[in-house]
C-alpha cells in the first residue's frame, strides 16, 4: 500500500499537508487557486488589517544566501476588500477540496476583532491571527508575539468575535515562545502557525554604503531559518497539545518531515516558491512519498511529533 | 557565501529621449534573452523593473514617470546605478517577419528582439506609437529595419494609433510582438483574428520581489516576474479583457 | 597610497580588525597563537568559567546548509588551568603584536567575578564576558544576555573584580538588545561583542528521527546569522558609543566591510574557519583591501557606521 | 537546500575481532584517501571518529572500549549505523616498499593503504601489536601482504613490541607508516634515525566537530581533524615528546 500523505489539522481533513504560507502569492484569489490546483493541501491568504496600506517602498523583498529577506510592511487592501478576494477564492477552493486560511492582523485587540468579523463572511475553514510580523515594528512597536500577555489579548478579542477555528501565528523570535503559545491557548486559541519570519535582519549594500531594504530591516525566512523554526514547533508541540503548521524554511520533502517529527500537523510553505513557483508543491509530495516509502512509515500521523521522545 | 545581490554599474553615455527621459547605456553586461528585465535600484530613492535594451552593454531606456525614473533619466555619465536580475522569461525565438508594436515606453522591451532578429537576417516592421511627438521612445533605434511613428496628435508620422496603422501588415508578419499602455493591448485581444500569426506581448505591473514570491504582479493567476514578463496573448486575453476589480 | 586595516578597538590598536571568535579553535595557546599568526588582529579564548566542565556528548558541533550548529556546552578546563593557557599563549602573542580576548563565563553574577579575577593574571588586552551562551538553558536558565537588569548585574560584579576592558557579549535572541547593551554600559561594560550564537535551533535526522545534537538543541552560527548580527551592531552601535567586536557569519572581505559600515570597529570570525583553516584570515584582509581600493575607502575609520545614516 | 548531514548505511557483514571488537562492512559508499575518517554517529548513544577501513563498501573496524564503540560493535546485520565525512587528510602515495606497523586498534587506519599499495604491484610488511592474542586486530586482513603479529605476553607471534620485531626492516622500506598508541608513536618519534625512510603515523584525539572548527582535537598547533589524522612524523615530533600538560 502506497503511504498517505492526508492530515487532520484541527479538524479538517487537507490531503497533504503542505500549505501555502501567508504573504506569498497570497494577494489574489487567482493565485491562491492556482498553489490549490498545483498541489497545496490549504492556502493561506496575505495578512489583511481593518484600514488597507500601501506598505513599504521598495526595496522590500530581496533573496539573499540564506533565503530571503523581506519588509513589505502589510501592504494590503483593507479587510472588507479582502473579503471578496477570499469569498472568490473560496467558490474555487471548495471543489478542489482545499482548505483557505484567512490571515488578518491589527494594531490593538479591538482592532483585530474588527478584522476577524470582516474576513467573517468569506468563512474561511482557519482564520490565522498573525501577532509576529517583525517588519512593522517602527510604526506599531514590538509584536504581539513577543510577550505572553499581549498575545492572550489579541487570542481572546478575536475569540469573542469569531466563531470559527483561530490560529495564532507565533514569531522565533519571542525569548519564551512556549509561554507565549501556552497564553494564547488559554485564551482561546484552537491552533498555531509556528513561526513568522525571523530577526529582523539587515543587508547592507557595501557600494552604496547603506542598508538595501527600505525599511532598514526585514524578516529573515528560508533556509536560515529552519533550525530555529524546528526548535519552536518541537518545543510548543510538546507542550501545549494544539495542532500546529509549522513553517519556516521548508524546501524539500525532507525538511516538511522535519517539520512533522517535530511535531507539526501541516507544513507552512513560503520562501521555496522562489525559482520554482507552485511546482515546489508537488515536488514535495513526490519527495515526502519517497521518504516515507523507503522508511516504512505509511501515515504522517505515525510520525508526528516522534522527535520528541529519546 | 556571498550575497551578491546587486551588480553596480556606472552610466557610460546618456541618450535623451525627447521629454520622456533618457536611454542610458551602463559599463557592464548581463547576459538575457530578449524581454528579460532587471530591478533597477537607487539607493534612497526606489527600486522597479525596467526592460533590458541591450545586454552587452547593459542599455536602459527609462521613460521619466516618477521619482526613480526621474532619478534615473537625469543621471550623468559616470554615475553609479544597482541592478539585480535578469528576470523573468523573454520572447520565445523568433521567425523571418516580425512586426513590433510599441506604445510609449512599452518600445523599450521590444528593442533587443528586433536587435537580434535583424541580426540574423530577419525582417522587423517597427510601428511605435505615443500621444505627442516629445513622448516618442527610442525613435533613433538603429535595429527596427523600417520604422513607421504614429502620434495621437498626428504631431509626426501617422496620425492614429499604432494599431490602425499596422492593420495591413498582420497579414504579412509571422509573429507579433507588442508592448505598451493596458489599453492598446486590451484592444490588440480585441481585435485579434485567427489568422493572425502568434502574438506575443510584454506586460508590465507594480513589482516588489521580481521573482516570484510576493504575488504583488500578479495579472489573473499569472505572475508577470516569473511566468512573464512575455506571454502570449491568448493566455492573459480574459485578464486583458475583464473589468479591473 | 594603499588603504590600511588598522582598527583602534577601546583604545587598543589591531593591525587589522578580524579577531579570532571565541569558541572556535581557542581551547589550547597553540591553536590561538596559529590564528595570530595567520592574520588575525587579536584572537579570543573559549569561554571558561570557576569550575571545569567537560560540555555536552556528541555530537556537539554539525555543519548544516547554513553554516554551524552547536551545542559543545562550554567544555573548559576551569579558570585557573585557563589563566595558565592564555599566559602561555600571551607571550607568543605580545611579539607579535596580536591582542588577547579572554573568555569567561559562570551561573551567577558572583560566579563571573571570580572567573574574572583567575583570569586576571594572565592580563589579557580584553576580558570578554560571555552572557549569551544559548547552549546550557537546561543547566543555568535563561542566558543574563536577554535581559537588561540581568546582563547589567554581570556587567556590575566583573566591573568591581576587574580593573582591565571589560566587552559584554551579546545576544541575538534579545527581544530588545539596545536595552540591555545600554544597561551593560551603564553598569561599566568597555564594549560589546555582538553577537553570540542564535536560536536556538534544532536540527532532526528523518531516519534516526530524532534531533542530532546531543544537548537536541544548539546555537546558529555562520551565514544564517549574518543579517540578524548585522541588525544587532548597527543598532547597539547607533544608540550607544561603546566599540563593537561585530561577529556573526563573516565569511568575506564583504561580509567584513558590512559589519564595520554597520557600527563595528573589529570584526569576530568564527565559523568561516570552516573548511579553510586559518586562511581565512589572510583571505578576508586581501578581500577587503581590494574592496576598499575599488570603492576609494582609506581607512576603515572613514566607513565605521556609514550605514546609520540615510 | 538539504543538510545532509548524515549518510545512513546498513551493516551487511559483521566480522569478530577476537574479545576487541568488530569489523563492520556496510552497504554504502565514501570514495576516500587511505588514511582518512569519518564521523558516525549512533542515535542516543554517541558519535565519534573513525578510520574507513574501505570505501567501497565502507568498512569501520571497531575496538570496544566504550560506550559507542561498544554498541557498534554489538551491532547486528541490517542495524544501521550514521555517517558523515569522510574528513581529513589521507597519506600520500606510498612507493614501492612500505613497512607498516600497527598497535591496536590503530592498525584499522593503515589497512586501505595497505590494500590500494599492493593492488598497485608495491610489497607490504606488516607488523601487528598487541597486549595479547585476544586483542589483535585485523591480524586476518588478506592486503597486508606479509604479516608479523607481535605480543607483549608472547601469547602469539614474536614476544614483544612492534618496533623491536621490525627493526631490520627500517633499512628495507621506502616508506613507514604506524599508528597506535602514543607511547608506540612516541617510542618511534624517539628512535628515529636520519638514514630512515619518511615516517607517516596516524594520531588519534577525542574529536567533536572533526571539520577544524572546534579545537577540541589539538596537538600542540595542529588540529589532528583538519591538518590530519595523518602527520609526517617530524611535523609533531615535538608534540609527541613533550610531556603532558
Ligand atoms: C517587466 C517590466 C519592465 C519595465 N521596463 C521599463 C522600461 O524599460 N522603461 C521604463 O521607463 N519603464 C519600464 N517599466 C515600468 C517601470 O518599472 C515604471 O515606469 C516605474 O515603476 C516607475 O517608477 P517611479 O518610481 O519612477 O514612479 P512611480 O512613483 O512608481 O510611478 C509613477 C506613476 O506610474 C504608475 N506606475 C508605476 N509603475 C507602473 C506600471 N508598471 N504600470 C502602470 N503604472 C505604473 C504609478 O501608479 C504612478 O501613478 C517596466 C515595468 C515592468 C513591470
Ligand atoms: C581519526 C581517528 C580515527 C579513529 N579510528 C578508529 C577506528 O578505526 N577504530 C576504533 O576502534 N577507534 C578509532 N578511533 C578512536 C575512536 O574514536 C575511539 O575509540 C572512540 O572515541 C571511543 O568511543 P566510545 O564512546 O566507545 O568510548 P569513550 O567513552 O569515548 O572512551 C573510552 C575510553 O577511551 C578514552 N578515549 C576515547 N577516545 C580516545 C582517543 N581518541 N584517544 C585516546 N583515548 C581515548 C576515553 O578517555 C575513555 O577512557 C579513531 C580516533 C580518531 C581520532
Ligand atoms: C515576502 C513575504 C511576505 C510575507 N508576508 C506575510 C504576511 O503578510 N503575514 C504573515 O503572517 N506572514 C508573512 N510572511 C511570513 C511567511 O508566511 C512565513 O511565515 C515565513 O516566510 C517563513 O516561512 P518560509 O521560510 O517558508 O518562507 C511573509 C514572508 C515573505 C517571504
Ligand atoms: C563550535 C562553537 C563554539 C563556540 N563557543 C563559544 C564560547 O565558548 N563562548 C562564546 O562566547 N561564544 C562561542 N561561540 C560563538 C562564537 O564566538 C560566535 O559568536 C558565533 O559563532 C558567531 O560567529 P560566526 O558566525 O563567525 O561563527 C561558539 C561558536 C561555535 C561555532
Ligand atoms: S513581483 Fe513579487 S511575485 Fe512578481
Ligand atoms: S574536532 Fe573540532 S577542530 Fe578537530
Amino acid at each position: 500500500m502506497s503511504p498517505s500523505l492526508a492530515v487532520d489539522l484541527a479538524g479538517l481533513r487537507l490531503a497533504n499537508p503542505l500549505v501555502l504560507a501567508s504573504g506569498i502569492w497570497g494577494c489574489a484569489a487567482e493565485t491562491l487557486v492556482r498553489a490549490a490546483r498545483a498541489g497545496a493541501g490549504a492556502v493561506t491568504s496575505k495578512s489583511c488589517s481593518v484600514a488597507p496600506r500601501t506598505g513599504h517602498p521598495n526595496p522590500t523583498v530581496l533573496p539573499w544566501a540564506g533565503g530571503l529577506i523581506n519588509a513589505v510592511g502589510l501592504a494590503n487592501p483593507g479587510a472588507a476588500e479582502e473579503r471578496l478576494i477570499l469569498q472568490e477564492a473560496h467558490k474555487s477552493l471548495i471543489p478542489l477540496g482545499v482548505s483557505l486560511i484567512a490571515s488578518i492582523f491589527g494594531s490593538t485587540p479591538d482592532d483585530y476583532a474588527e478584522a476577524a468579523e470582516l474576513v467573517a463572511g468569506a468563512q474561511p475553514e482557519i482564520l490565522e491571527v498573525n501577532i509576529s510580523c517583525p517588519n512593522v515594528a517602527s510604526e506599531f512597536g514590538l509584536p504581539f508575539a513577543l510577550e505572553p500577555d499581549a498575545a492572550a489579548a489579541v487570542t481572546r478579542a478575536v475569540r469573542a468575535a469569531y466563531a470559527g477555528r483561530v490560529f495564532i501565528k507565533l514569531s522565533p523570535n519571542a525569548v519564551n515562545i512556549v509561554e507565549v503559545a501556552a497564553a494564547a491557548a488559554e485564551a482561546g486559541a484552537d491552533g498555531f502557525t509556528a513561526v513568522n519570519t525571523l530577526g529582523p535582519g539587515m543587508l547592507i549594500d557595501i557600494t552604496a554604503r547603506r542598508p538595501i531594504l527600505s525599511n532598514r530591516v526585514g524578516g529573515v525566512s528560508g533556509a536560515a531559518l529552519r533550525p530555529i523554526a524546528l526548535r519552536c514547533i518541537h518545543d510548543v508541540t510538546r507542550a501545549i497539545g494544539l495542532p500546529v503548521i509549522g513553517t519556516g524554511g521548508v524546501d524539500s520533502g525532507e525538511a516538511a518531515i522535519q517539520m512533522i517529527m517535530a511535531g507539526a500537523s501541516a507544513v507552512g510553505v513560503g520562501s521555496a516558491l522562489l525559482g520554482e513557483g507552485d511546482a515546489v508543491f508537488s515536488r514535495l509530495q513526490r519527495e515526502m512519498l519517497t521518504i516515507m516509502q523507503h522508511e516504512g512509515i505509511a501515515s504522517l500521523e505515525e510520525i508526528r511529533g516522534c522527535a520528541h521522545a529519546g | 557565501m556571498l550575497d551578491n545581490i546587486y551588480q553596480v554599474m556606472r552610466v557610460t553615455e546618456r541618450i535623451p529621449e525627447g521629454k520622456c527621459g533618457a536611454t542610458l547605456v551602463l559599463d557592464g553586461e548581463l547576459p538575457c534573452q530578449a524581454g528579460q528585465f532587471v530591478m533597477v535600484w537607487l539607493p534612497g530613492v526606489e527600486e522597479r523593473p525596467f526592460t533590458l535594451v541591450n545586454d552587452t552593454p547593459v542599455t536602459l531606456t527609462v521613460a521619466a514617470i516618477g521619482p526613480l525614473t526621474r532619478a534615473l533619466a537625469g543621471l550623468e555619465v559616470g554615475a553609479r546605478v544597482w541592478l539585480r536580475g535578469p528576470y523573468g522569461h523573454g520572447f520565445p525565438p523568433p521567425g523571418r517577419r516580425l512586426l513590433v508594436l510599441g506604445g510609449g515606453s512599452g518600445i523599450a522591451s521590444l528593442a533587443l528582439l528586433a536587435r537580434r532578429a535583424l541580426a540574423e537576417g530577419a525582417e522587423v516592421r517597427t510601428y511605435i506609437g505615443a500621444r505627442t511627438t516629445d513622448l516618442l521612445m527610442l525613435p533613433w533605434y538603429p535595429h527596427w529595419s523600417t520604422l513607421t511613428l504614429t502620434t495621437d496628435d498626428g504631431s509626426q508620422g501617422i496620425h492614429g494609433n499604432v494599431l490602425q496603422a499596422a492593420a495591413e501588415q498582420f497579414a504579412w508578419a509571422d509573429g507579433i510582438y507588442a508592448c505598451g499602455p493596458e489599453p492598446m493591448l486590451a484592444a490588440l485581444a480585441r481585435s485579434r483574428r485567427s489568422d493572425w500569426p502568434p502574438c506575443w506581448i510584454n506586460l508590465e505591473r507594480v513589482m516588489r520581489c521580481g521573482i516570484g514570491v510576493c504575488g504583488s504582479c500578479h495579472c489573473g493567476s499569472h505572475l508577470v516576474c516569473a511566468d512573464g514578463p512575455v506571454f502570449n496573448l491568448e493566455q492573459v486575453t480574459a485578464e486583458l479583457l475583464a473589468p479591473p476589480h
